[in-house]
């Protein structure tokens, strides 16, 4: 439900989180070409202190909100009308809240890791000042996304991280692979984008506005509820890469490392999951909606899981394990009440941890030479370190080691889920063990077993610039659980999304959802230690069943269906539109001939047009 | 004697009749032209009849003009037949047709 | 009675127009419908018209059709074979078909009997006729004038071929010609016949002259040169 | 007994003038030495067109306006004067064509020695002698008396005689082109017998009229058959007189003299005579239709309606397949001719009504056809006048004013707006709708847009096309030529601009009396 | 206001013979109007003088909001385009885009149906020229091809018009001033004829499906300063005309049509659209573009609602920035690579990053990216149609996938991938280019987040449209 109070104080700055970064990608990307030599110098680092001082700000107002009270935590800065067209009014408002603070963190927090990060990973890139200018301008997309006041502003943040994820995916622009994948990327989000879309014309037909406030459940019937709910739904399957529209995240991993950290992983990915959030009040009224959501988030648990397991790319084993783990996320959204705040809570967390895994295996390919395929791994952890510690630390929190910041966020989301029903818990809880027999998969082919290296490659620990966020990350994988202490977030959260605190009752006790879970991922791990653990010397690419995704189903008829419509274009539309004047023609060639050259027959001609007008006369008479 | 118009006209018509039919199908241009002439004179004839029947001149007065008309047109007609029979040596209405389609 | 049987006669003599082979068959028949209707036109109280018909119509316009025919050739005939597809079928079918919708249109209208012009003639035919000439259609008179300049100068234009140089006698011809003699020494005899000595007696090949050149001026112009062509430069 | 005739001289001064004009003309012929006779017979001319368009306009100013003279032969109302101030308007462009001699090394368009066998010496001395028929300006200024008669004829004698003395000139002018004589002749003996015939029909018709009404006079018989109805006579009448009308028009299926008389005539001829003849015959035509037969107007509309659409349709669809410029213009002139009959389809009103409506496209199409035939008898090679419209590409990279007056005078017949041929269209389609003929006026937009493809085409082939290795060339042409296509380019452009007072003029001229 | 259309047609004249320097005069007078235009759009009285009597017809002009809008559009387009057009086209160009100026704004200025009709049809010929004078191979076919077609139309508009007069006559005295026609009552048939004479002229000039066919042929023959004069400013006549007239005249009739009407609009969005994918000419891709983002200006009309008007007046303006910039690029890329064939490009990004830049900026603006003018318009026509019935909503929001392809595929295989070895190098854009395109880039930006100036022009014309048509239901 939302509420807001109008800004002031240190929120009227709210406008500068966004102004910020945008500011910088603005002058990178236009100074850039103007002044080449003084922006190659300084430009990353520009960027740099933009994205902290976002970063400053946004603590700066999340401090502020906690010293607020609960009713004035919500704070709209209206900046000015959009536009206005008498009945639709959409105004440039930006909301700050609980949620959107959170986010504001998560976005600018690891962001700024990454964009540090950054400075050392592409140190030996011709273009690297123009991707500091496409990560700042992915912040800004992504802030106002966040702290959009109505749906259109969501939108144009929505667009805005769709832009900045097909610049990055495609930032090597030379290879076709690439290119290809920014392409697919920015299309398969605007299928999902059309159901945004949708829903915005559907939220001003319903409430008249487009705006958060105007949210107004109790004129509207239930199946306009689900039916907007669905469309999010859509919305939001697009860019969480939810089934079915999954199928560009894996191949997303063509962008930089850090490209695929920041929003392949902590961000983007995630704007789905706050998308439903943060239209909860929507959701709560409408059944059926959310009950796809749930359907949609457990099919994408187990479909992320599955492929995580088969992959031997490393940054693709991530991203399938990021496409599961936001799968969790979507079905504690789905399941609605207390599970918001777990979907925000897992976001969370798995920001951290999951930025923290890609950004080590950014060091790993950093040490390898840009090599991705874990079967060419092997015996990192002495190479590699500091790469190794961190990345375990993430390890142990996305498989849900007790105590760790996994463990918290998905034991809550377990409790909800066995709190439905006990199928959806009991799939949730098998995934949970699935995912901790593909990370350990990963973890035992990349730093134990033997050295699979390629030859002439020396791997190396990557320099501090870029081992100082892992340690950061690695950290905060190890300590997100704090959000939880007391049901913290919960409170926190709870006057977005309108829930009291409702009891749930499970079948099991918490307790014993906790113990089932350890059970589960410790068979998990003891799985894959039991296949991979042995000195598997083998560099054969792991055998798995491809299964056509649904753009292998939709693409081959669809470029049918532009070459008939070309053939049709050209013979039948055009044929009948200029073929007109051509059959005219041949007609006239033929009829001419009539024109004998005859005296007689063009008397003929007279007489028969008398005869005609004569007895036409007559007739009509 | 007969006072019913309608005996004369139908004559005319017939007349006419042939006239038309002779222009189309005879070949040889001054036949041809005979044969328009013999239009003209179905059409005196009707004149001459109508203006007994409305008991005025005027239709007479008419068939005295077509006569002259026809005069001049006979003379314009034949001195053309004349320059293309010079040219072609031919009367036939059927030779000269370059000019078509 | 005499209707019917100048009806008949008309009608015969008119469908020789139409079978005639020959075109002075055709004018002849046609001198026969004219001197019919002239008939007619006397026994319709047109006795000024009666007389017009046979003295204009049939002595000067057939006349003139006569004349022309005789010169473009009075002996030849048409065959009445036709070599347009469909015509004459058409033409028939056509004709006959205006021609039944003339008579029947003429004779479903009720048609007054006729009023007779014995007032209308009073004072004479040919007075009246006179005062409707002058009076009523005196610019129609008038316009017809045109009419007959028009078509003699249409006639002097197409038929006439005016000298453009002035008639040339023996003896301009002969001071001419030994005038070239001593401008030019331009042969003074007559040209030498084609053929001459050549190994063809074709008017196209050249005469050979005694010191064994061959002459081109021999072979005619037209032969020589060709017409000039007809049509758009090609 | 005899009544000496009422002839109002004050009005009808003009149309004597022009026959007067062509009497001395014959004379000057007989009695002027060959030298003297060009200059004199031109300037005679257009002194006597001059004088007789100032006795127009004055006629048209004065109160005489909507006077019968000659005991009802003449009728001087406001849209005969019209017409017969427009004949002569474009019969001055006509005499200047006529004139024009420095396109041909000295000699103009008209046959040396028509007597001459083509391709004789004697052809070939006569042009080298720079010999010419000056006949043929008597023999024009008949017919333009001819046509002015025709468009005041108020009786149905007046009107075939004059429909003759318009005609006969023409047969004879059509056959005394210069070059290319054998087509010259053979289009002369065409002309001249599907004329002769159709008048046939034509006096065949107007025997059937006097037969039903027992009067000559239009007035008279318009009310004989309003009061007593139509009958098969009148009706068969008017059949066979439009027929008459058709043809010289050259609406479909009348029209098969049209494309090869246009192509087969001098070019000066054709450029006068599709102009003149026209609006003269089209003038009669509405007098006739409005006057005599307008209460049969449901009877016959349909049928012309028929023939209206037949001859759009056809003459819009011959001309895109036609390769000869002069050709295509012809049948240009046909479907321009469907247009016009589209026009008669309306009403009279005292506003803006079909007699204005047709009278301002004649004006419209008289213009610019007079124009564009002019600029055909400037493109040309080294053997004369080229028609193939092949040899014209290019012709705008070479020529562009020439090509692009020409597509000034297209765009006009196309009816393209700024052009006096979009306010011409416009109205004889707001005509027909008016009269609720809107069958026609689709197929009217219909054919307007075939016939658009042609005259496009030959703008896009003048301009866009490279030219030929034997491409045509522009001939400088003396100033008569030059002021006629000029005035006739600006009066296409300013009646397209401003039509205003024209189209003033004809709702103040009124509509046609008995 | 009549200097605002003398401006330009006094320009036409004298480039068309002023021997020095033509084209800078040219571009004197392109400024000239523009001057003239932002001066009147403020300050100018309407006109209105009595030009036939007989039929009617007044030179009246007048300048509402819409007007003002597209006014602003044209006079602001030409002097770009004519920059971005002196180096490969000759005088003639200039004097006929001068002249096509004029009557273009004639028809937005225009207060009285026929002097509407007047300019419509007589933007034809300089148009005409435009395509046939410089260009591909084929421009003279294509040309014929355009001319055609707008004949056509213009003259089953000529029907309307006519009807129009008819109806007028009868009425009283004719007359064809646009705001006595709004008070005629016109009987249902009559008014549904008239309709559909006018919407069929406005959809052959926008284009809509079926009768877009020249649309693609053109833009690929003409020269890309010639296809953005005649996309960007021309083809608006069409959709102007459906609000100015077809909305505003015949309220009823459109109602009654607008079943059919959406179908075809939404044919074109998606048939236009699938079209431009499968294009392999990057010149007829974008004119195919162009009749997808017609169909769903067209959708925003006939929706009829404040949303939809408003948006679809917007799209006008936005669609005429945004692909007046696609074309430009295209124009430029085509100089370099001598081909307008994308398969005969690869990976010019390398070497030529802000035309690349440029493309994709451009590109997206199409393609509706939001913060990018054309969004806002697009936002709000998809709320209308989906407002109208939410299949028709449903249908029209696949326009936002496919543009994605469209776009982004084309920028796929243009420039990236391996760089292509080229014997002539290729250079990025120079000064002068930059300089064409900057204006419209931050046009692009600029509306995509302060529509407002736009959105305040357009909805006093809006709201009476929309009151009458509701009213009408």
């Amino acid at each position: 439900m939302v509420n807001p109070v109008e800004a002031g104080g240190v929120f009227s700055l709210i406008w500068l989180v966004i102004a910020l970064p945008l500011a910088g990608a603005a002058l990178i990307l236009i100074g850039r070409p103007l002044a080449p030599a003084l922006f190659d110098r300084v430009g990353h680092w520009l960027a740099v202190v933009l994205a902290g001082g976002s970063f400053v700000l946004s603590l700066a107002l999340f401090i502020a909100a906690l010293g607020r009270d609960e009713e004035s935590r919500q704070v709209v800065q209206h900046l000015y009308t959009w536009f206005d067209t008498g009945d639709l009014s959409v105004g440039f408002d930006l909301l700050y809240d609980q949620l959107s603070g959170l986010f504001l963190l998560l976005i600018t927090g690891v962001g700024t890791l990454i964009h540090v990060y950054s400075v050392g990973y592409m140190a030996h890139d011709e273009r690297r000042t123009r991707f500091f200018g496409y990560l700042n301008l992915f912040l800004a997309a992504m802030l106002m996304l966040v702290l959009a006041e109505n749906y259109v502003g969501l939108f144009l943040g929505w667009e805005g991280v769709g832009l900045a994820s097909y610049l990055l995916i495609g930032f090597w622009q030379h290879k076709p692979s690439a290119a290809a994948a920014a392409k697919k990327a920015f299309v398969m989000n605007r299928v999902g984008d059309m159901g945004l879309s949708l829903a915005i014309a559907l939220s001003f037909v319903t409430f008249g506005s487009t705006s958060f406030s105007a949210i107004d459940i109790s004129d509207t019937t239930t199946t306009t509820l689900n039916w907007l709910g669905i469309l999010l739904l859509v919305g939001a399957c697009g860019k969480s890469a939810q089934v079915p529209l999954q199928g560009w995240l894996l191949d997303a991993m063509e962008g930089p490392t850090p490209v695929s950290a920041l929003i392949h992983a902590a961000t983007m990915v995630t704007a789905g999951v706050y998308l439903i959030v943060r239209s909860s009040a929507i959701f709560d009224a409408a059944e059926a909606a959310s009950t796809a959501v749930v359907v949609v988030a457990l099919v994408t648990i187990i479909w992320g899981a599955a492929l995580s397991c088969v992959k031997d790319d490393i940054k693709k084993v991530l991203a399938g394990s990021t496409m599961s783990q936001i799968g969790y996320m979507m079905l504690a959204a789905g399941l609605g009440g207390p599970g918001y705040a777990f979907a925000i809570f897992h976001l969370l967390t798995h920001g951290f941890f999951k930025a923290n895994m890609f950004l080590g295996a950014g060091s790993l390919m950093h040490g390898m030479n840009d090599d991705v395929n874990l079967k060419h791994y092997g015996a990192l952890s002495r190479a590699m370190p500091v790469t190794f510690l961190t990345f375990a630390m993430g390890y142990l929190a996305i498989i849900g080691f007790p105590g760790f910041a996994g463990f918290w966020s998905k034991d809550k989301i377990l409790e909800v889920a066995f709190a439905e029903s006990w199928l959806v818990g009991i799939i949730a809880l098998l995934a949970a063990g699935v995912t901790a027999f593909y990370m350990t998969r990963l973890m035992m082919l990349a730093f134990f077993g033997r050295k699979r290296w390629p030859e002439g490659v020396h791997p190396h620990e990557s320099p501090r610039i870029m081992t100082g966020p892992l340690v950061v990350l690695a950290a905060l994988s190890v300590l997100g659980g704090v959000f939880t202490l007391g049901g913290w977030l919960e409170h926190w959260l709870e006057p977005v999304t309108a829930i009291g605190h409702a009891e749930h009752h499970g079948p099991l006790p918490v307790w014993a959802t906790s113990v089932l879970a350890v059970l589960v991922v410790a068979i998990g791990v003891a799985a894959a230690g039991f296949v991979f653990g042995r000195r598997s010397a083998t560099t054969e690419p792991t055998p798995y069943l491809h299964v056509p995704h649904i753009e292998d189903v939709v693409v081959p008829p669809g470029m049918a269906l532009t070459r008939g419509a070309l053939a049709t274009d050209k013979y039948a539309v055009d044929g009948v539109m200029s073929g007109g004047p051509i059959a005219l023609a041949a007609i006239a060639g033929e009829l001419r001939k009539a024109q004998t050259g005859y005296v007689r027959s063009y008397a003929l001609s007279v007489l028969g047009g008398t005869v005609l007008v004569a007895l036409a006369l007559i007739v009509v008479s | 004697m007969t006072d019913n118009t309608t005996a004369y006209v139908i004559l005319s018509a017939i007349l006419f009749t042939i006239g038309t039919i002779g222009v189309l199908t005879r070949r040889n241009a001054i036949v041809v032209f005979m044969c328009v002439e013999l239009m003209l004179n179905a059409a005196n004839l009707a004149l001459v009849a109508f203006s007994r029947m409305h008991g005025n001149l005027d239709g007479q007065v008419t068939a005295f003009f077509v006569m002259v008309v026809a005069a001049a047109e006979v003379v314009v007609g034949l001195a053309i037949i004349m320059t293309i029979f010079r040219t072609r040596n031919t009367a036939s209405v059927d030779e000269p047709r370059m000019l078509k389609w | 009675m005499s209707f019917v049987i100048l009806a008949a006669v008309t009608v015969i003599a008119a469908l020789g127009l139409l079978f005639a082979r020959k075109p002075v068959h055709a004018a002849l028949s046609l001198a026969v419908v004219m001197i019919g209707l002239a008939m007619i036109y006397a026994t319709l109280e047109a006795p000024f018209l009666f007389a017009v018909q046979i003295v204009v119509y049939t002595g000067a316009i057939l006349m003139l059709f006569l004349f022309v025919i005789m010169l473009v050739g009075v002996d030849t005939s048409d065959t009445l074979k036709e070599t347009i597809a469909g015509q004459k079928v058409l033409a028939t079918l056509l004709g006959v078909g205006l021609g039944a919708t003339l008579i029947a249109g003429v004779g479903q209208a009720s048609i007054a009997t006729m009023r007779g012009l014995s007032s209308a003639n009073e004072g004479g035919n040919v007075q009246r006729l006179a005062d409707l000439l002058f009076s009523r259609y005196v610019i129609a008179f008038e316009a017809t004038s045109a009419l007959l300049i028009t078509a003699a100068i249409g006639a002097m234009v197409l038929a006439h071929r005016e000298r453009i140089d002035p008639k040339q006698s023996q003896t301009d011809l002969a001071q001419k010609r030994v005038a070239d003699y001593a401008k030019s020494g331009k042969h003074l005899g007559p040209l030498p016949p084609p053929g001459t000595f050549a190994r063809h007696n074709s008017n196209d090949t050249p005469a050979l002259l005694p010191d064994g050149s061959q002459s081109t001026r021999s072979v005619p112009a037209i032969l020589a040169g060709g017409r000039t062509d007809e049509g758009e430069d090609a | 007994m005899f009544e000496s005739p009422g002839i109002s001289y004050a009005t009808l001064w003009p149309v004597l003038l022009v026959l007067a004009v062509a009497c001395a003309g014959v004379v000057v012929e007989a009695f002027a030495p060959r030298a003297a006779r060009f200059n004199t017979q031109v300037s005679l001319a257009l002194a006597g067109l001059v004088a007789a368009l100032a006795g127009t306009v004055a006629v048209g100013a004065g109160s005489a306006l909507g006077a019968s003279t000659g005991e009802g032969a003449l009728v001087i109302d406001g849209p005969g004067v019209f017409s017969q101030g427009l004949v002569l308007l474009v019969s001055l462009g006509g005499v200047a064509l006529f004139a024009e001699r420095r396109l041909d090394n000295g000699v103009s368009a008209f046959a040396g020695q028509a007597a001459a066998l083509p391709g004789t010496s004697a052809e070939r001395t006569a042009s080298q002698r720079g010999l010419e028929h000056t006949e043929v300006y008597p023999l024009m200024m008949f017919a333009v008396g001819g046509m002015m008669l025709f468009c005041i004829s108020g009786d149905l004698l007046m009107l075939f005689v004059a429909l003759e003395v318009l005609s006969l000139p023409l047969y004879l002018l059509t056959g005394l082109a210069r070059r290319r004589r054998l087509l010259s002749q053979e289009a002369a003996l065409k002309y001249f017998l599907l004329g002769a015939f159709s008048s046939g029909i034509f006096l065949y018709g107007l025997a059937l009229v006097y037969g039903f009404a027992g009067s000559m006079s239009l007035a008279d018989i318009g009310e004989v058959a309003a009061e007593e109805g139509s009958g098969p006579l009148l009706l068969l009448g008017i059949g066979l007189m439009a027929v008459g009308l058709l043809f010289k028009t050259g609406a479909v299926p009348f029209h098969s003299w049209t494309p090869d008389v246009y192509q087969g005539a001098p070019t000066p001829v054709t450029a006068w005579m599709s102009a003149a003849t026209k609006i003269a015959a089209f003038a009669a035509m509405l007098r006739l239709f409005y006057v005599a037969f307008g209460a049969e107007g449901d009877i016959w509309r349909p049928a012309i309606g028929v023939v209206a659409v037949l001859t759009m349709l056809l003459g819009a669809s011959f001309a895109i397949v036609q390769t000869d410029v002069k050709r295509m213009l012809g049948y240009s002139a046909v479907a321009h001719t469907g247009f016009l009959l589209t026009g008669l389809l309306g009403v009279q009103t005292d506003a803006f009504g079909s007699t204005q409506a047709v009278l301002f496209y004649l004006t419209a199409y008289g213009f610019a056809t007079l124009g564009a035939f002019a600029i055909v008898s400037l493109v040309r090679g080294p053997n004369g006048e080229v028609g193939s419209l092949d040899r014209w590409a290019g012709l705008g990279r070479t020529n562009p004013w020439v090509a692009a007056t020409f597509a000034v005078f297209l765009l006009s017949m196309a009816g393209l707006p700024l052009t006096a041929g979009f306010i011409g269209k416009w109205g004889v389609f707001a005509a027909a709708l008016g009269a609720g003929q809107w069958p026609v006026v689709v197929v009217a937009i219909g054919s307007s847009i075939i016939a658009i493809f042609f005259y496009v085409r030959v703008i896009m082939l003048m301009f866009f096309t490279d030219p030929r290795d034997d491409a045509a060339t522009v001939s400088t042409p003396s100033y008569a030529t030059t002021v006629v296509i000029s005035l006739s380019a600006l009066a296409t452009v300013l009646l397209g601009v401003i039509p205003g007072p024209v189209l003033s003029l004809l709702v103040d001229a009124g509509g046609f009396i008995g | 206001m009549t200097l605002l259309v003398l401006v330009p047609f006094a320009g036409a004249l004298i480039t068309a013979v002023m021997p020095a320097r033509p084209k800078l005069w040219a571009f004197g007078f392109a400024i000239a109007t523009l001057v003239v235009g932002l001066v009147t759009m403020f300050t100018a009285p309407d006109t209105d003088l009595v030009w036939m009597e007989p039929l009617g017809v007044h030179w009246a002009l007048e300048m509402d909001g819409f007007g003002k809008l597209m006014v602003l559009l044209t006079v602001a387009l030409v002097p770009i385009t004519m920059v971005a057009a002196v180096k490969d086209h000759d005088k003639r160009w200039y004097a006929w885009a001068l002249a096509l100026e004029a009557f273009a704004l004639l028809t937005f200025l225009a207060a009285d149906l026929f002097v509407f009709y007047i300019a419509f049809e007589a933007t034809l010929i300089p148009a005409y020229f435009m395509i046939g004078q410089h260009g591909g191979p084929h421009r003279a076919k294509a040309a014929l091809k355009f001319l055609m077609f707008q004949l056509g139309g213009g003259l089953v508009l000529l029907g309307a018009l006519i009807g129009f007069f008819v109806v007028s006559s009868d009425a009283g005295s004719p007359s064809y001033l646009i705001s006595d026609l709004a008070q005629l009552d016109i009987g249902t048939t009559a008014q549904r004829w008239i309709f559909v004479a006018m919407f069929i002229a406005f959809a052959v000039k926008a284009p809509l499906f079926p009768v877009h066919t020249w649309l693609a042929d053109t833009t690929e023959q003409a020269t890309t300063p010639t296809s953005v004069l005649l996309v960007c400013v021309l083809d608006k006549i069409g959709t102007f005309g459906m609000i100015r007239l077809c909305l505003g005249l015949v309220p009823e009739a459109s109602a009654w049509a607008t079943p059919v009407v959406v179908v075809l609009a939404l044919i074109s969005i998606v048939y236009g659209a699938v079209l431009a994918i499968g294009q392999d000419d990057l010149l007829r891709l974008i004119g195919l573009t162009s009749l997808s983002h017609f169909g769903l200006i067209t959708l925003g009309i006939f929706a009829a609602t404040r949303e939809g008007l408003v948006g679809a007046i917007l799209y006008m303006v936005n669609h005429g920035v945004a692909t007046a910039a696609m074309f430009l690029i295209a124009g430029f890329l085509i100089t370099r690579k001598g081909t307008a064939s994308i398969s005969s490009m690869r990976g010019l990004e390398k070497a030529t990053p802000v035309l690349a830049g440029t493309f994709l900026v451009a590109g997206l603006a199409t393609a509706g990216l939001p913060g990018l003018s054309q969004f806002v318009s697009e936002i709000m026509v998809l709320i209308s149609a989906f407002d109208y019935h939410w299949l028709v909503g449903v249908v029209a929001v696949t326009a936002i996938v496919l543009a994605a392809i469209y776009v982004l595929w084309a920028y796929q295989r243009i420039f990236t991938g391996p760089a292509q070895l080229s014997r002539r190098p290729v250079h990025d854009l120079d000064r002068r280019e930059v300089g064409v395109l900057v204006p419209l880039l931050v046009a692009l930006l600029f509306f995509g987040f302060v529509p407002g100036p736009l959105i305040s022009a357009a909805q006093p014309v809006v709201a009476p449209l929309v009151d009458v048509i509701q009213a009408g239901e």
